[in-house]
């Protein structure tokens, strides 16, 4: 806690710089102290001064942004020649991913990256099953699943024992519009 | 096991970083737009924002009805206080410059506009807090299913 | 100078192109037909088409303060539309909302039309 | 007036406000009508920028989009989830009124001073002479902090009172702890009025809560005997 409160401290001092940019006010800087002092002061009422609250600054993580990215740009191409294509062929499907990482912030990492890609949404996350929403046929493939899983848990340091696994297969409701 | 894990997770992120940027209004009000009335807005929404995620009571045990209560008067009090302040010191309610008469760059004009705009804060932040916990008080915790 | 002309055209290249993913994500918003579909779309604008746009601010302000003000910007956006998103989707989930499944394509307008002109 | 880009966007956010407001109107679902005053409170937000005035839409999306949202939710789950449907006749009156309004306002717009005009009386006169003073007794880079707080310290003062004064009249109403006018009040909002929510499984739980404190303490002694 001790150390997350100092972490905390640090970024905030970044966090009010950057928005601040007047470095040699005296009245700023000292309000500037005493307001990073308050809040973190209000953090520590608030419980909430744990490893979760102060993720930043793991040099793991700028690399595993950087893949995410690249990700991302693929996936909209995919997404956007699906919707604008005049046929529009999508097969929207839903299934479980299975996957455990430790802890809840490399669950949120893992299921919050499904949901930047788009084409793939986390709508329901129970403990280690995540249930996502898909919208191409290509985006169901497990593979991709696992490699984000084990990207994502590696940038968040977590001990992770990943087990994928189509839980649920998608059901086939043949249903057609104007039809 | 709480459902909302990935709000919860993200919520304790944004937390600090949100009652950090009202307090960066608040005192840059001079420089640029802000002041003590976006302020305490945001400030009062970052415990609002505890308090949708972590549940009222956790929100009560972090900032006490008993501070909002006496914040929201300590405001209006501040700002009052100022101007009773000036007006012992020789001028009239609310002439800021009686607190640094003989300041070529109006420096009294500064510490009154400061601590005006402090006492905007508290009362702000401290209604909405005030009018937030009446109002979700009154209701106990929603289940899901309620909705 | 030269340095000015790349800057342009490379904050130009990026904002179009933010400002084209934008609009697919709202011609997507109109022609998907169910609501998880819909999101899909949705994120693609608050995705790749609000950073897009926010790199070609960044790319146009330079070395300065600005500029780590609007990555400050891209990576709060980074990290709550998920988080709004997967907040929407779970909400509908938990109404019982019941998702479009299988395979779908758009209605052809010749159909449509015959659709129409049988009603009548 | 001559076209530009600014003047789409504005046409634009002002056709997006109406229609927002036609919905508000002649939506029955309180609880999109609580969600689409957010939608208005942006947009308006947004046109106040293009509008250059940054502190207003500051102030408007964080009270107008942001925290009163969240009251009216708040306030919402006390009352119905729908509007009761009006009768028409009852709406001719209003009706009669907003008509009225309209026209008077649409026959003020030809006094209107162009937007942005310099030698409006609104700019003229005192507007350029607080720019001035400010400069010259203030020396602050922000005007309106400036007019805000020490021009006007009067009316802002008055503002305070009056936010003061609506926390005040909603705790007087309903209590900080939702319990006002109970005859018995407890502590941390734990016991609400049966009368108001019926009772459920978690309030019950949450009275039950007590009796385990007072076994804890009860546990106490018992060691301190066998030592």
């Amino acid at each position: 806690m001790r150390k997350s409160a100092a972490i905390l401290l640090l970024v905030l001092v970044l966090y009010w710089f950057t928005l601040s940019g007047y470095f040699d006010h005296t009245v700023l800087f000292v309000t500037g102290g005493l307001s990073v002092l308050a809040v973190v002061g209000l953090a520590a009422r608030m419980n909430i001064l744990d490893d979760e609250t102060t993720p930043y600054f793991r040099f793991k993580s700028i690399g595993y942004f950087v893949w995410l990215f690249k990700e991302i740009v693929k996936a909209n191409m995919a997404v956007v020649k699906a919707v604008l294509s005049p046929d529009m062929e999508i097969s929207p499907s839903m299934f479980k991913v299975k996957m455990d990482h430790g802890t809840d912030l490399g669950r949120t990492t893992f299921a919050n990256s499904i949901t930047l890609t788009p084409g793939t949404i986390s709508v329901e996350m129970e403990d280690g099953e995540i249930l996502v929403h898909a919208l191409l046929e290509e985006m169901t493939d497990l593979e991709g699943f696992k490699e984000m899983g084990v990207r994502s848990g590696k940038a968040v340091a977590d001990p992770m024992n990943y087990v994928p696994k189509l839980a649920a297969k998608p059901k086939a409701t043949k249903k057609r519009k104007g039809s | 096991m709480n459902p909302h894990v990935i709000l919860r997770v993200v919520a304790k992120m944004l937390i600090p970083l949100i009652a950090l940027f009202a307090f960066y209004v608040q005192f840059h009000g001079d420089f640029g737009p802000g002041g003590g009335f976006q302020a305490g807005v945001i400030f009062a929404s970052s415990i609002i924002l505890y308090a949708l995620i972590f549940g009222m009571a956790a929100a009560k045990k972090a900032m006490p009805p008993s501070w909002v209560r006496i914040g929201m008067s300590l405001g209006v009090l501040l700002y009052g206080g100022t101007g009773v302040a000036t007006w012992l010191l020789g001028g009239n309610f609310l002439d800021y410059t009686r607190f640094a008469p003989e300041s070529t760059h109006a420096a009294g004009q500064h510490w009154g506009i400061f601590s005006v705009e402090l006492g905007v804060l508290c009362t702000v932040a401290c209604a909405m807090l005030a009018i937030f916990y009446a109002f979700g008080s009154r209701v106990q915790d929603l289940s899901d299913e309620d909705w | 100078m030269t340095l000015e002309i790349i800057q342009l055209v490379v904050s130009g290249a990026f904002l179009i192109s933010g400002v084209f993913f934008v609009l697919a994500g709202a011609v997507g918003v109109l022609r998907l037909p169910d609501f998880y579909t819909r999101m899909h779309a949705a994120g693609m604008t608050d995705t790749l088409g609000a950073e897009f746009i926010i790199f070609g601010l960044m790319v146009q302000a330079g070395f300065t303060q600005t500029s780590l003000k609007l990555f400050l910007i891209a990576f709060l956006l980074f990290l709550t539309s998920p988080t709004a998103s997967h907040a929407v989707a779970d909400a509908a989930h938990h109404a019982g909302l019941k998702p479009l499944l299988g395979k779908f394509r758009a209605p052809n307008p010749a159909e449509v039309k015959a659709n129409k002109v049988e009603k009548h | 007036m001559h076209l530009s880009p600014v003047l789409f966007l504005n046409i634009g956010l002002m056709a997006m406000l109406i229609v927002v407001a036609i919905a508000v109107v002649r939506m029955r679902s309180l609880f999109a009508i609580v969600m689409l005053q957010g939608v208005y409170s942006l947009l308006s937000a947004v046109w106040f920028v293009s509008l250059d005035a940054v502190d207003v839409a500051f102030t408007e999306a964080a009270v107008g989009a942001g925290v009163s949202t969240v009251l009216m939710l708040g306030a919402m789950l006390l009352t119905d989830r729908d509007v009761k449907p009006i009768a028409t006749k009852q709406k001719l009156g209003p009706l009669l009124v907003v008509i009225v309004t309209g026209v008077a306002m649409f026959y003020a717009i030809g006094d209107m001073p162009a937007y942005g005009d310099g030698m409006s009386p609104a700019n003229a006169y005192i507007g350029a002479e607080y720019i001035e003073a400010t400069k010259r007794e203030i020396f602050l880079p922000n005007v309106v902090t400036a007019v805000l707080a020490s021009y006007r310290g009067y009316d802002t003062f008055g503002e305070t009172v009056v936010i003061f004064m609506a926390g005040l009249g909603v705790l007087l109403l309903l209590g900080l702890n939702g319990n006002a006018g109970q005859w018995r009040a407890k502590p941390n909002g734990r016991n609400i009025a049966k009368n108001v929510t019926p009772p459920r499984k978690h309030i019950e739980e949450a009275e039950e809560k007590p009796k385990v404190k007072k076994t804890r303490k009860a546990a106490k002694p018992r060691v301190r005997k066998k030592s």
